[in-house]
């Protein structure tokens, strides 16, 4: 793990600067650190996840079981959908981006580190946020989409789901701004647009997808929130609100929300699979432009989530259309990938098997995905498991397979030790067993005419269904053994691990470039990028015949004009002012859920408190803008 | 590494600009042109323009809107990637809002 | 200052490039919600409708907003120029021309609540809040960075030579403004002219 | 269409025996192009040709169109998944690295022509499976061309009801219709007006007869439907509903049409009063008082052939014996089921009376009182 230097952060009496220790994590502001918590806290949902998956599964095992009630199981779907989606996918790239992003445009942190930590905090609270509701008279049973008007009806309790997600919101448009400044604007000299790793390409664009979806989401949850809880009418047929509306305001975010989750585990398989095949990214600038297309076009197809609603066959037919031809950036990102492994060395350890079965199984969810957009049968598709076998596949056995990918590619970066490979197969394919095993039969069940989000499994489907839900069920088990594997080697190999060298996978990116585990300042000197992959091209001159040929360690490193004593670099202090103030969002929040004008009153102020606490907390050397004139400004 | 390189960014910007913010007798000039808009507006109110009446307040505002985005916001003097994000996020907003409320007025039509 | 000063890839500064980024989001927090009231309108549940606007009010306090505008530009005309004791009165003619338009609202709010225009009443009326409340709320956060920027140049804190921090707080309150510019047209005008 | 119902003499409405599940339709002859190419999907179609609730086993042209469409892009589907993952597993395979070999490839960085080749060919592909789907789509949702049959869907936590507009019908999970005829459902989910179910989305499903449209309340949504072969198909709300969601079961009894003039007649009847003296009477009596319990004619309507025939809060129960199932159509019409129902709804069917006034209430009836109610809700027939 990293460590901190505090040697320069000593000066400061308010901030903390203590090294390490509970506190150095509360108040840390460096990129690496807070991508490690982003990175844990995630696993301890994806744990809680991954057991109201096993419930449901359970329950489902067989038709007419009643091991959990409707109401439990209502509330398992709604959570399970809620955690994956928000708690887990999203921040696990968070993780990624986080610890990544400076390292591989040669920067020494994000543009904003404190905004950073706020971004994380805000994350953490609105998961225990939305979890306290568990104790709190039960937690959100309305389903992850919450569709009004049963969302606003008092039982669903909804108003959790409304108030945490819009918390959760605050982290990903804060980190979006953070993303986005940091790489138009902290780039290491050299490094142009058209020689950033692909990884940092579907960093900007899901920033992007974030920074215009999230504003549509906050509205709508607003909305909801205040129909729930102060009887506002937006969704209120009684009054004449329209519930459509709600099913398009969420839409319009839900879908971009969808790529949100894919363009970073798209990112990770595109730096994984040129390192172990030993070519560069097949197709670049097409891989680049494709993610970007998929991105853009993914504000346009919304209403492709509502093919059963109450629209009429004009928008329908567009949208339909609309939604076929995302598929063409997706088939060139699938053809690149296979292309960069043709004609390869191809080495298969873990991460590159990970990212193999990434292209294979997203495919997978790709075709299924278009067979949605023939509206008249996605009519007898919707909202069954049909539809549930898909967006697992493509967020499953996409997103999910690409990022852990990226975990076992990335760790020994972390920690300067490698994952075992005998443990990291064996979690490879009783993943791709078990994954296959539970989600492919429900293509099966869902066009057999099980439908999605009924606590029952009712035996009039027939023993045919049955049995495709006993398979599911089944393969939960071995995901579970599965993920215990995963998670032991993670903790182990921490220990125990082979050691790995700072360029154990004879990598092509600069972040592989530097210290491993990285200095806290990332980089002694920054360097200075002459081409895309440059520490490949560091390493490996070109023959004739475009094979590469190493070239003499340490002929082409940038001068260290320190001769290594990198004491002075300046890097963002310490601060617990974005802990603080984001604690603020708990009383708020539950003020809002249970109309208690106080507590919102105690959250508002806490909060005004604590951006001012921010704003004028003393900086270790100057202020943060024209330092060299701290000391001739005295008015 | 997020305050280091701000200096010199400033430096540049200032340079790029400088010499062109308008000086405050100019930013009155323009605030007075928008006061005399804003009359023009809630004459609306009083006078019946007909059928001129909506595509008028739309110019309007629209005259509004880029005189202070432009001088006001200095979109006018500096990089055109402000501007690009401005428009970008505008943009977005009328085409998805826009085709949004079309579907509805679609449907209530069928 | 650290020894490795290299400037910022597009030599822009962040703080102010993060701004602009966080402005474009805006555009589509605000459209949906005009969005809403727009699909609204007419749906009034035997309330109150746009008759009740009282559009030569409503005049007075756009004025009052748009004018803030220009004072705000002076204010950091002023910053740039190292006057900062024309700075801190120009911000403080900002925030106050703010809040005599938050009172405006809060006085019109009252008057149609009075009046049966009640946030539960009707889609229509639970739109209008929104859409002018959380207006009301990007302003009332405006007033408050503007009184936080007054009080911390006046002590010291902030410095002739870091006009950066009254610029990104004017970006914003433009942003403010121009948003008001398109509310006004759209929610008391346009509709006031189909009555 | 017209039906002569007052002909009927005898209101016992005699059951259509059902034709069992798994019964393979005729298919019906001059479907659209495309099914040749099929032949992958069309076998793991037919493996999968088993269940009562399966999209794969259309009874009807609403069903069967949209089946032949996606037969033919499930082929597409096929092709593409064989290439692609052929294509991974032979690169995986040909291009592994060998133990010992430590030579380095040729860097590629692209090839344009090949990029425009896996643009150009994907694209096309799509806009063959774009025109058939546009089509269809406006096809599916028109009005039917012939005389079709109107019947009015309203969506409640958690049963559906219907009203045939034409004859003045409630029923209720069991929808009768004639074979060989479109129906045209008009759907909406019911309003707080009428019951404390705030109206909330449903989406009406019978995969055999037609794909599902939701409803939803304040708007008024259509679904086409028709039955080319007597029967009973079975479906379920399919948009998610709250508690009882799964629970909310949709019917469809597709019967000759003299069978289904029969069955209008005797819907058309107002119930029989029982005679004085006997248990049913008593159960008569107690469905329209319980003294300070709320009476089960304050939600729902035995319509005796005086006053207006409308819609109540729950079930419309005149003909309740004419149907097969009841509850969310999740329980058999026994008299067993009924008793136990009358006890404790809540243990049979999840509900939300106690917190929401959701569905229907514990109403504490002793022995006697559920004799009698079971007696008489028996013979209404």
């Amino acid at each position: 793990m990293a460590t901190m230097t505090a040697a320069e952060t000593g000066q400061s009496r308010l901030r903390p600067s203590k090294p390490t220790g509970f506190l150095s994590w509360v108040a840390t502001t460096d990129h690496k650190r807070i991508g490690i918590l982003y990175f844990w806290t995630v696993l301890v949902f994806f744990f809680i996840g991954g057991v109201e998956s096993s419930l449901m599964r359970a329950q489902l095992a067989q038709a007419e079981l009643s091991l959990i009630t409707p109401e439990i199981y209502n509330q398992m779907f709604t959570m399970h959908g809620i955690t994956m989606v928000f708690l887990v996918v999203m921040p696990f790239a968070a993780a990624f981006f986080n610890y990544l992003l400076p390292l591989m445009i040669g920067a020494r942190d994000v543009a904003f580190p404190r905004l950073n930590a706020f971004s994380y905090w805000f994350y953490l609270f609105g998961g225990i946020f939305l979890y306290s509701s568990f104790f709190l008279g039960g937690a959100p049973n309305g389903s992850w989409v919450g569709y009004a008007p049963l969302s606003s009806d008092a039982v669903s309790n909804m108003a959790f789901y409304a108030v945490g997600l819009q918390i959760l919101g605050v982290s990903s448009l804060a980190s979006a701004v953070n993303f986005i400044v940091t790489i138009l604007n902290m780039r290491a000299p050299g490094m142009t647009f058209m020689r950033m790793p692909m990884m940092v390409w579907m960093a900007l664009t899901t920033s992007f997808l974030l920074l215009f979806a999230v504003p549509i989401i906050a509205v709508a949850l607003f909305m909801l929130q205040f129909d729930a809880v102060f009887d506002a009418q937006f969704f209120q047929p009684a009054s004449g609100g329209d519930p459509i509306l709600y099913q398009h305001l969420f839409w319009l975010f839900g879908h971009p929300e969808v790529y949100i989750m894919i363009l970073p585990a798209m990112g990770i398989v595109s730096e994984v699979m040129p390192t172990f095949s030993r070519k560069p990214l097949f197709g670049y600038a097409a891989m680049a432009f494709a993610g970007a297309a998929i991105g853009f076009i993914g504000f346009g197809v919304w209403a492709h989530h509502m093919f059963t609603s109450a629209i009429g066959p004009v928008p329908r037919a567009a949208f339909a259309v609309a939604t076929m031809f995302i598929a063409v950036p997706t088939g060139i990102k699938i053809f690149n990938w296979v292309f960069t492994m043709w004609g390869g060395r191809i080495r298969f350890t873990t991460a590159m098997l990970f990212s193999v079965g990434f292209v294979s199984m997203f495919t997978i969810g790709g075709l299924s995905g278009v067979v949605h957009s023939i509206v008249p049968h996605n009519a007898q598709q919707h909202d069954t498991y049909f539809v549930v076998a898909h967006f697992h596949y493509v967020l499953f056995g996409g997103a999910l397979f690409g990022l852990i990918s990226g975990v076992y590619y990335w760790y020994p970066k972390v920690t300067g030790r490698l994952m075992s490979e005998k443990l990291g197969k064996f979690h490879f394919w009783t993943w791709l067993l078990g994954f296959n095993l539970t989600f492919g039969p429900m293509h099966m069940s869902g066009l057999l005419g099980q439908p999605r989000r009924t606590s029952v499994l009712p035996g009039e489907l027939g023993t045919t269904v049955e049995t495709y839900n006993l398979l599911s069920s089944l393969g939960v088990i071995v995901l579970a053994v599965s993920a215990s594997v995963f998670l032991y080697n993670l903790l182990r190999s921490m220990k125990h691990g082979e050691a790995s060298g700072d360029d154990p996978w004879d990598a092509r990116t600069i972040e592989w470039m530097t210290a491993t585990p990285p200095k806290v300042h990332n980089f002694d000197v920054i360097p200075v990028i002459t081409a895309r992959d440059e520490f490949w091209h560091r390493k490996y001159a070109e023959s004739d015949q475009h094979i590469p040929v190493a070239v003499p360690v340490g002929a082409s490193v940038d001068h260290d004009e320190h001769d290594g004593d990198v004491g002075h670099i300046h890097m963002p202090d310490p601060s617990l002012w974005p802990a603080i103030h984001t604690l603020g969002v708990m009383p708020l929040g539950y003020g809002l859920v249970y109309a208690n004008w106080l507590l919102i009153g105690i959250g508002l102020v806490w909060m005004v408190a604590g951006v001012f606490g921010w704003i004028i907390e003393p900086l270790a050397e100057g202020d943060d803008d024209e330092p060299a004139l701290v000391g001739a400004a005295t008015h | 590494m997020s305050t280091s390189g701000t200096q010199a960014a400033d430096a540049v910007e200032h340079e790029a600009h400088g010499g062109h913010h308008p000086t405050p007798t100019e930013y009155v000039r323009i605030a007075l042109i928008l006061a005399v808009l804003t009359a023009l507006e809630v004459s609306t109110y009083y006078f019946d323009f007909g059928r001129a009446g909506i595509p008028l307040l739309i110019i309007l505002m629209v005259i509004k809107f880029i005189m202070v985005a432009g001088s006001f916001m200095h979109l006018r003097y500096d990089t055109k990637l402000f501007g690009r994000f401005m428009y970008t996020g505008l943009g977005f907003a009328i085409v998805l809002y826009t085709a949004t409320l079309l579907i509805f007025v679609v449907d209530a039509n069928q | 200052m650290t020894a490795v000063a290299h400037s910022t890839t597009m030599g822009l500064d962040n703080r102010k490039l993060g701004m602009w980024v966080f402005l474009a989001s805006e555009f589509l927090f605000f459209g949906a919600f005009m969005s809403a009231y727009l699909l609204y309108i007419d749906t009034t549940n035997r309330g109150p409708g746009i008759e009740i606007f009282d559009i030569p009010f409503t005049s007075v306090s756009s004025f009052v907003l748009l004018m803030s505008s220009l004072t705000m530009v002076l204010a950091h005309n002023s910053h740039l120029r190292g006057d900062m004791r024309r700075m801190r009165l120009w911000v403080l003619a900002t925030a106050g021309q703010g809040m005599v338009f938050l009172g405006g609202q809060v006085y019109e709010f009252t008057v149609f609540f009075r009046e049966g225009l009640d946030l539960t009443q009707s889609p229509f009326a639970s739109s209008f809040y929104f859409l002018a409340g959380f207006h009301g709320a990007h302003v009332a956060i405006g007033v408050l960075l503007l009184l936080g920027l007054y009080s911390l140049s006046l002590t010291g804190k902030i410095k002739p030579g870091q006009d950066v921090k009254t610029e990104i707080i004017g970006l914003y309150w433009h942003f403010v403004d121009i948003i008001w510019v398109i509310l006004f047209t759209v929610v008391y005008l346009i509709p006031e002219l189909r009555v | 269409m017209n039906l002569g119902s007052d002909s009927q003499a005898d209101a016992r409405h005699s059951r259509q025996p059902a034709p069992r599940p798994g019964r393979r339709p005729g298919r019906r002859p001059g479907r659209r192009p495309g099914r040749i190419a099929l032949l992958l999907g069309v076998a793991l179609v037919l493996a999968a040709c088993s269940g009562e609730q399966n999209a794969l086993d259309p009874a009807g042209p609403y069903a069967q169109r949209p089946h032949d469409l996606i037969l033919y892009v499930f082929g597409i589907g096929a092709l593409v998944f064989v290439l692609v993952q052929g294509l991974i597993l032979y690169t995986s395979f040909r291009y592994r690295r060998r133990e010992g070999d430590d030579s380095m490839p040729e860097q590629v960085h692209g090839n344009t022509k090949l990029e425009i080749v896996w643009t150009l060919i994907p694209a096309i592909i799509l806009a063959a499976i774009a025109v058939p789907t546009v089509q269809m789509i406006f096809e599916q949702m028109d009005e039917p061309e012939v005389d079709f049959l109107t019947v009015e869907v309203i969506g409640h936590r958690w049963w559906f009801e219907y009203y045939y507009p034409d004859y003045d019908i409630y029923t209720a999970n069991e929808m009768a219709i004639p074979v060989g005829m479109p129906v045209r459902l008009e759907m909406t989910a019911t309003d707080l007006a009428r019951s404390p179910d705030l109206g909330v989305i449903h989406s009406f499903w019978i995969p055999r007869l037609a794909g599902k449209q939701d409803l939803v309340p304040g708007h008024t949504t259509y679904l086409n439907l028709q039955a080319d072969i007597p029967g009973r198909f079975i479906g379920q709300c399919a948009e998610y509903c709250g508690l009882s969601h799964a629970n909310m079961r949709a019917r469809v009894e597709a019967m000759d049409m003299a069978d289904f003039e029969t069955w209008v007649a005797a819907q058309r009847t107002p119930a029989t009063v029982p005679a004085d003296g006997t248990l049913e009477a008593r159960g008569r009596e107690l469905f329209g008082d319980l003294g300070a319990r709320q009476a089960c004619a304050s939600c729902h309507q035995v319509w005796e052939g005086n006053g207006l025939r409308g819609p109540g809060q729950g079930p419309d129960l005149t003909h309740l014996m004419s149907r097969i199932e009841f509850a969310g159509a999740i329980h058999d019409m026994t008299p067993e089921n009924l008793r136990a129902w009358l006890k404790d709804p809540n243990s049979m069917k999840p509900m939300q009376y106690e917190v929401n006034g959701i569905g229907m209430p514990n109403l504490n009836l002793d022995d006697d009182e559920l004799d009698a109610l079971t007696a008489y809700l028996l013979s209404l027939r």
